[in-house]
């Protein structure tokens, strides 16, 4: 079974593409987790966020999180788009997905990739508050 | 020896990339690279974790360093 | 804290539209589960299937899921979309998710959706195979 | 009273309504409806469950049938 692998880094995450990077004849299931800026974080107000990426490594590290769980659930599509640059309150700045035959494979790697992403690939995020930037120095 | 900063690490040093002179006593292993830092720098040692990546794949203290590498200090990752 | 719910059976799921559905201000995270039409089950080929549903009763009862959720978890916004009809190959005949503040919440809520969406809504699923046709009986 | 009809139910039975004329001693609550069926309809036997929504919720045996209901019968559900 040969796994497809779509790994991005981006400036504009394409949420309309999904279904067509995750479908396959032989899925029943896809899960696909997006993560979007909030306008607030412990009750401050954010304004925007901006991502630092080491894409060469980003790019790297993703794909090593993909076949990752390629080896841990049987899957058909896998894929981990990121942005880098600023983003404004309700834009998409992370879309991870997984496809497979029944749910509860699909579920679960797409909870391990981003939970894994978030661990491990070199990408840092900036919060712009009203009166200051803040480098947000641990994974939430 | 070529040192790749980004985030946190970038406004600590107060540049994009930091460059060991030969004549510097360069560290030999990412273990002796940490402690050089650090110690240059010591508002490193508020951050939870510093990590080092040596041709973009994380590095454990013992690895070698050569002055070829893509070294980079990888400061807590906050992606996603 | 007031909570959208978006619920439709439809000809046609438009999954391109998912994230405009479930994006929201207050949300860092969507969780998003789709799904389609498998080539095979139990290791025969499948051609397509059919979907009927007892549409009145159908809406109804997503609604009372998308509420139990609301009251489970702390979401923002909630969708359930569900086919009628026939569906080839590749096709999606299912579309639920969630969005919340964190990541956590989105996914518990999701995974709850089409768990108890395939348990109680009245829609009912016909497997077309080579050379018969039948009613699935049991949700897998 | 009208009693509708889906999936395999529609096919068990032949129609997709079922019209249960006054003449016949009709059920006064879901769980008669549940017996003559299945008495008058071996098949459904076979089935894993059956449920009877009455005004389109699902009703216990012993919720009361009056003529003026929507009444359906909900073989085991396959949707998703």
């Amino acid at each position: 079974m040969i796994m497809e692998i779509d790994i991005q880094i981006v400036n504009n995450i394409d949420t309309t593409s999904v279904y067509q990077r995750l479908s396959h004849c032989k899925s029943g299931g896809i899960c696909v987790f997006i993560g979007s800026v909030r306008d607030s974080t412990q009750n401050e107000k954010v304004e925007a966020l901006d991502f630092e990426t080491y894409e060469k490594m980003a790019l790297k590290e993703m794909e090593i999180i993909a076949k990752e769980a390629g080896t841990k659930w049987k899957l058909n599509k896998v894929i981990l788009h990121h942005v880098h640059g600023r983003k404004e309150i309700e834009e998409p700045v992370v879309m991870v997905g997984a496809s497979s035959a029944h749910r509860d494979a699909c579920f679960e790697a797409c909870r391990f990739l981003i939970d894994t992403l978030k661990i491990r690939v070199p990408i840092w995020k900036k919060e712009f508050f009203t009166n200051k930037t803040v480098w947000v120095t641990e994974h939430p | 020896m070529k040192i790749l900063l980004f985030g946190i690490a970038k406004d600590i040093i107060g540049t994009s990339s930091l460059l060991l002179k030969e004549a510097e006593k360069n560290p030999k292993t990412v273990g002796e690279l940490k402690k050089l830092i650090s110690n240059k720098y010591p508002k490193f040692k508020t951050l939870s974790s510093i990590a080092i990546a040596v041709n973009s794949c994380y590095a454990e203290d013992k690895t070698k360093l050569q002055s070829s590498d893509e070294i980079a200090i990888i400061p807590p990752v906050s992606g996603g």
